[in-house]
């Protein structure tokens, strides 16, 4: 596993390693686009262009300990949370060898055990399951630990969202809720999901701080969410992230998004945050073009092999497959039928 | 002219909202958008102020339709998916299905559910919640397996004045066509003789009547002749219908997508063991999904599932009992 | 039904009907909890002690074309909204002729066509389907109604309560969400429910309006409910109001309360709605003692009138009664079985 | 010294935090309050920091037990009512009962449901649950008819490295007595004969044991030897017991209190009809309640579920057969 960068590091180290992981993100999307556009994928393919700057802070900040639970467009706070190339390839090639083992497939994917949580898709079910593996740690002593749940601003108005922050917040667990308002849930605009003035505004209704930031500008990414993680870390309760951006891609790549109006597009919002990271290290001579073009080049690379490697992999094979759900195995019925 | 199940779903919708004013639809991204899987394409558009997108909120989307069925609305809702309906869970079976039972007032809300498998949706994109809703008094469940059904069963669904869970199968969607929308229908609580035969009986519903009768026809090569009795309405469930030919076959066999424990298969055997106990000169048998959650690669999602590959071997074994 | 007095009404008038239905309320109430202890009521029985200033507040500003979801401790605001007596009573004696035929019991009564919802148990689980009425009426074209959904301060833990208000924000619909935030819901007090200082700082969070009001201070109660609903009607929105109060008994009448501390039974909490009622009508002489004693009495009469009637009625008859679930009586599935 | 079914819950919950460190409980007003039925009283005093109250969130509730599963830990997660967890019902059923079979990591929690009917707890508070769990996979689900059973398949739930429905049933609670708890117990997973006899089986479990095991004394009186099998686990299910019962027999009643569509009793009668179909004399039955919510009126309350009364003309229906 690649190491994650703490907060405590130096800022420029912490923005470079974000960047990088930014920018396997992108280039890891661009790479299953073209999968799916070439129907080498089973199902749907989810990405998170223009959210990366977003998602590698989240990633940057937390430590190997801490606890992460990424949504459909973090391929970058994954990568950055330590993620190999190979676990997200394999699991979009349903390769057997994955960790979901072609049973659950795409987004899907994480390593409980690790702090990695693999969603579910129903929406803001995975915040509960962070506030459990924070509440166990602390009746264990673990402390000094935060655990990360990544959501849309649709899935602000799921009863799960609400029920697990206030849970969050009446045991002041060291829990960051990230949403990523990108202006649409699928095709609805924010109009159709809420009517408050600022998503932020919710904070003081459960009694947690609050932390806003432009999703598409690179340093205040890295900075807040750096800073609403520490304010967890040391005990401040949990931190609510409001992030505003936009989606540059589909809801899915089946989904040409016609519904995002040109001028939201063309907007301030529509700015690539990948460009912007880049601009962020060419002005502070944290990297030159030839350095980046290197990156960019080693990425493609790296992401290469691993597609080459997962398309090699045995297809899991269902005369292997223990048909069995349970852990207990002496609990399975295994009657056969007919 | 030619058209699919999905369009004929869009085209029942329409004709629901054309012919009265109290229909309306609400779901997510119902709306201009057309909805996920485009069942409402063109609706908000020809039917202003009547289709409208609700926010990511399922369990508020059915309480919501149940008030306006109170004041004498027939709302459609979309869930984007059946899988989603478990967060609906307790406005369905709460509050929707015991209102009439409660009040003596009808609760005619149709709620629609894209369900079942389909390749690479894996395990909460491909839920068959036929039995869990069936379970529950108080509703209607119905399971449309044909184009034509899809649409004459979704214009009864709206008239009907209880909640129906209308189960409407993904994998249908694109891939099953007809010449024409029927003018005709058999009434809810009918089901329907797909194939007739005399060997043995295999009842099913949605998209297994089709692997059904796949397997049907490869039996046939062999001599033998599968009568498929399609249910469509599982609740309630026409077991006139299933006794009827299981005593011209004597055998019967029930297909289901869903998981094993209890369900279809199990209410449709457990009925059929109690009334016509004497005719069946083999045991019933049943064929269902696999007992874990919906596998996302296609290879096992193929062996999940029945096909009619084990359903024509689960048909074999029985008739050669 | 009596008749409803509307928020139009001359002050003196509002707070007169108000208490009223306050001290029916109670009398109600306690002759409830005497049949309890007779034995002569099968379940529990929840009882709004301490809570009839505001719920009667809500009944009185409510017209008979609004629409109300009343919880378990809102007899006061059921008899205001038009509730006879007798529909009390028949509910929690199971008679046959009450509104719920013996089929629900106690609290879970209502006439969902004259727009007085019956709750089922599900806590939150009544706020949308107020949204829908209202929604439904918004497309027949009728306005300047209101809605009221009554939760207490436990309630809000619920997914049900976020979705709900924020789909009736989202609508722009006229509900008023009032919250009696009575300190316990059950044993549980409000430190383990929620985090937030002021349950009112979660309106901006929805971006609805607040009103906040001491439920023991009836004129409070009036003026403010009066003042939420008023907005509403006005189509300024949802409206949330928060109500401090203490509940002036157990969560039924099988609960001792033994939880709540003397100090707080003791403290301003602790006072009385009702006395403090008869002390405003005094003060402003709306009516004086001998006054207060009549009104008590007859209700006292009309109290006992309707028990010894319900008494003599019918129990529902198994026999008589249709075992079928749906309104639809050919999709009934009646095999008799075994 | 004697003890009640509630008590037995009570004990297995001490037993379990005494011996195993990873054990907790979480619920509403399980704290210092000792629950809505005083399950865990006392139990926050003696286990300080390990008994705590939740908010009213039980999709939260269930969310966070996974979670503490995950880090090792062994929850005990108690719904006020079985009913209120169709709130909590898409965490049960997508989260926790998925989590071992997508990422091989055990998800050992308890889910208590205090459930069934009982004499003016009416349509939300009476609910029997036990089939819709089963249905899910993933998932299992206990039913304890006896004090023992109460005692001493709690502490097996709690050890379980699987999610466990754990449906106790409210009726049993202070009416059902035992000397003392059990050291031993069967093993989950094996049903138990509660009565042994020679011309019908009836196949029961939970409060229905007690309903059949008094029908079966009246039908005693009339000559007729009933064999009564309690189930004890709905899922997995015991089907070879069944079998050898239904063997010795020729008969098959099934009954149970929950809704008659699918569950528990069409199940069994699906299972028994597929295995042992030339062992039956006389066509399979089942009661189950009434296809209504739960009435809250004791008159009507009696009439829609089992008793031993209908269950005793049931069996004699079926004998005479
Ligand atoms: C409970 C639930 N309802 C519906 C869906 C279907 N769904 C998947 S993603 C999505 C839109 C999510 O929007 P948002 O939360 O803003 O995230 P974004 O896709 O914009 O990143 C919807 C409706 C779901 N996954 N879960
Ligand atoms: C979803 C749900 N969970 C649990 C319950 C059980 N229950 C009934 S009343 C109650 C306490 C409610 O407290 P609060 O909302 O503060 O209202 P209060 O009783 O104080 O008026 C609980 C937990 C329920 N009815 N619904
Ligand atoms: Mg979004
Ligand atoms: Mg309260």
């Amino acid at each position: 596993m690649l190491q994650t960068v703490s907060g405590s590091h130096a800022v420029g180290e912490t923005q470079l390693a974000a960047y990088r992981f930014m920018l396997r993100a992108r280039l890891l999307d661009d790479k299953f686009a073209a999968l799916y556009r070439a129907g080498k994928i089973h199902g749907g393919v989810f990405l998170g262009r223009g959210q990366e700057a977003l998602s590698a802070a989240i990633g940057v900040s937390l430590n190997k300990s801490d606890v992460f639970a990424p949504l459909i467009r973090d391929a970058a706070g994954r990568l950055a949370f330590g993620e190999p190339i190979i676990d997200a390839v394999r699991t979009y090639l349903g390769s057997a060898l994955g960790p979901m083992r072609g049973r659950d497939g795409n987004v899907h994917r994480g390593r409980p055990l690790e702090g990695y949580l693999p969603m579910i898709s129903h929406l803001g079910a995975m915040v509960s399951v962070v506030n459990g593996v924070l509440f166990a740690r602390r009746m264990k002593g673990i402390t000094g630990i935060v655990g990360v749940a990544c959501l849309g601003e649709g899935a602000t108005s799921t009863g799960a969202f609400h029920e697990s922050l206030n849970q969050a917040a009446v045991e002041k667990l060291p829990l960051v809720l990230v949403v990523a308002n990108n202006q649409f849930a699928y095709s609805t605009p924010t109009t159709s999901q809420f009517a408050c003035a600022d998503l932020a505004n919710k904070a003081t209704g459960y009694g947690v701080e609050s932390h806003s930031l432009d999703g598409t500008d690179f340093s205040d990414c890295v900075e807040t969410v750096g800073s609403a993680v520490a304010r967890a870390r040391a005990g401040h309760g949990p931190q609510l992230v409001i992030a505003t951006l936009l989606r540059l891609c589909g809801h899915g790549e089946h989904d040409d998004a016609g519904y995002i109006a040109p001028e939201l597009k063309n907007s301030a919002l529509g700015r690539d945050c990948l460009k912007g990271a880049e601009e962020f290290l060419l002005k502070h001579k944290l990297a030159d073009a030839a350095q980046l073009a290197v990156w960019r080049s080693e990425a493609i690379r790296e992401i290469e092999e691993a597609v080459a490697q997962a398309q090699r992999e045995p297809a899991p094979d269902p005369y292997e497959e223990k048909w069995s759900a349970l852990s207990s195995e002496h609990l399975n019925e295994l009657r056969t039928e007919a | 002219m030619s058209i699919t199940y999905l369009e004929a779903i869009r085209e029942a919708q329409a004709h629901a909202l054309r012919d009265d004013p109290r229909v309306f639809i609400y779901g997510q991204d119902v709306g201009a958008f057309g909805g996920a899987f485009k069942a409402t394409k063109n609706l908000q558009k020809e039917f202003p102020g009547r289709v409208l997108d609700s926010p990511i909120s399922e369990d508020a989307m059915i309480g919501l339709a149940v008030g306006t069925a109170i004041e004498g609305m027939r709302p459609i809702i979309e869930m984007q998916f059946a899988d989603f309906s478990t967060v609906a869970f307790n406005q369905i079976v709460n509050q929707a299905s015991t209102l009439f039972w409660r009040t003596n007032v009808p609760c005619p809300i149709t709620v629609r559910l894209p369900f079942g498998g389909t390749s690479g949706s894996g395990p909460f994109h491909s839920q068959c919640l036929e039995a869990i809703y069936a379970h529950y008094p108080g509703l209607v469940v119905l399971t449309p397996a044909t184009v034509e059904d899809a649409y004459s069963m979704l214009l009864s669904a709206v008239a009907i004045d209880d909640p129906v869970i209308f189960c409407e199968h993904k994998f249908l969607y694109y891939h099953l066509k007809a010449e024409k929308l029927p003018s005709e229908a058999l009434p809810i609580g009918k089901a329907r003789i797909a194939r007739e035969g005399r060997d043995l009986t295999i009842v099913t519903y949605s998209a297994m009547v089709h692997e059904a009768l796949a397997a049907a026809d490869e039996l046939a090569t062999e001599g033998w002749q599968v009568e498929v009795v399609d249910l469509r309405s599982i609740k309630p469930l026409d077991t006139d219908t299933v006794v009827a030919s299981v005593a011209r076959t004597g055998r019967l066999l029930c297909v289901g997508e869903a998981w094993p424990w209890g369900g279809v298969t199990a209410e449709v055997i457990a009925r059929v063991s109690a009334e016509s106990y004497g005719l069946l000169d083999a045991p019933p048998q049943r064929l269902n999904a696999k007992d874990t959650p919906v596998p996302y690669h296609p290879n096992l999602w193929a062996a999940h599932r029945p096909t009619a590959r084990s359903v024509a071997a689960a048909a074999r074994k029985l008739i050669r009992f």
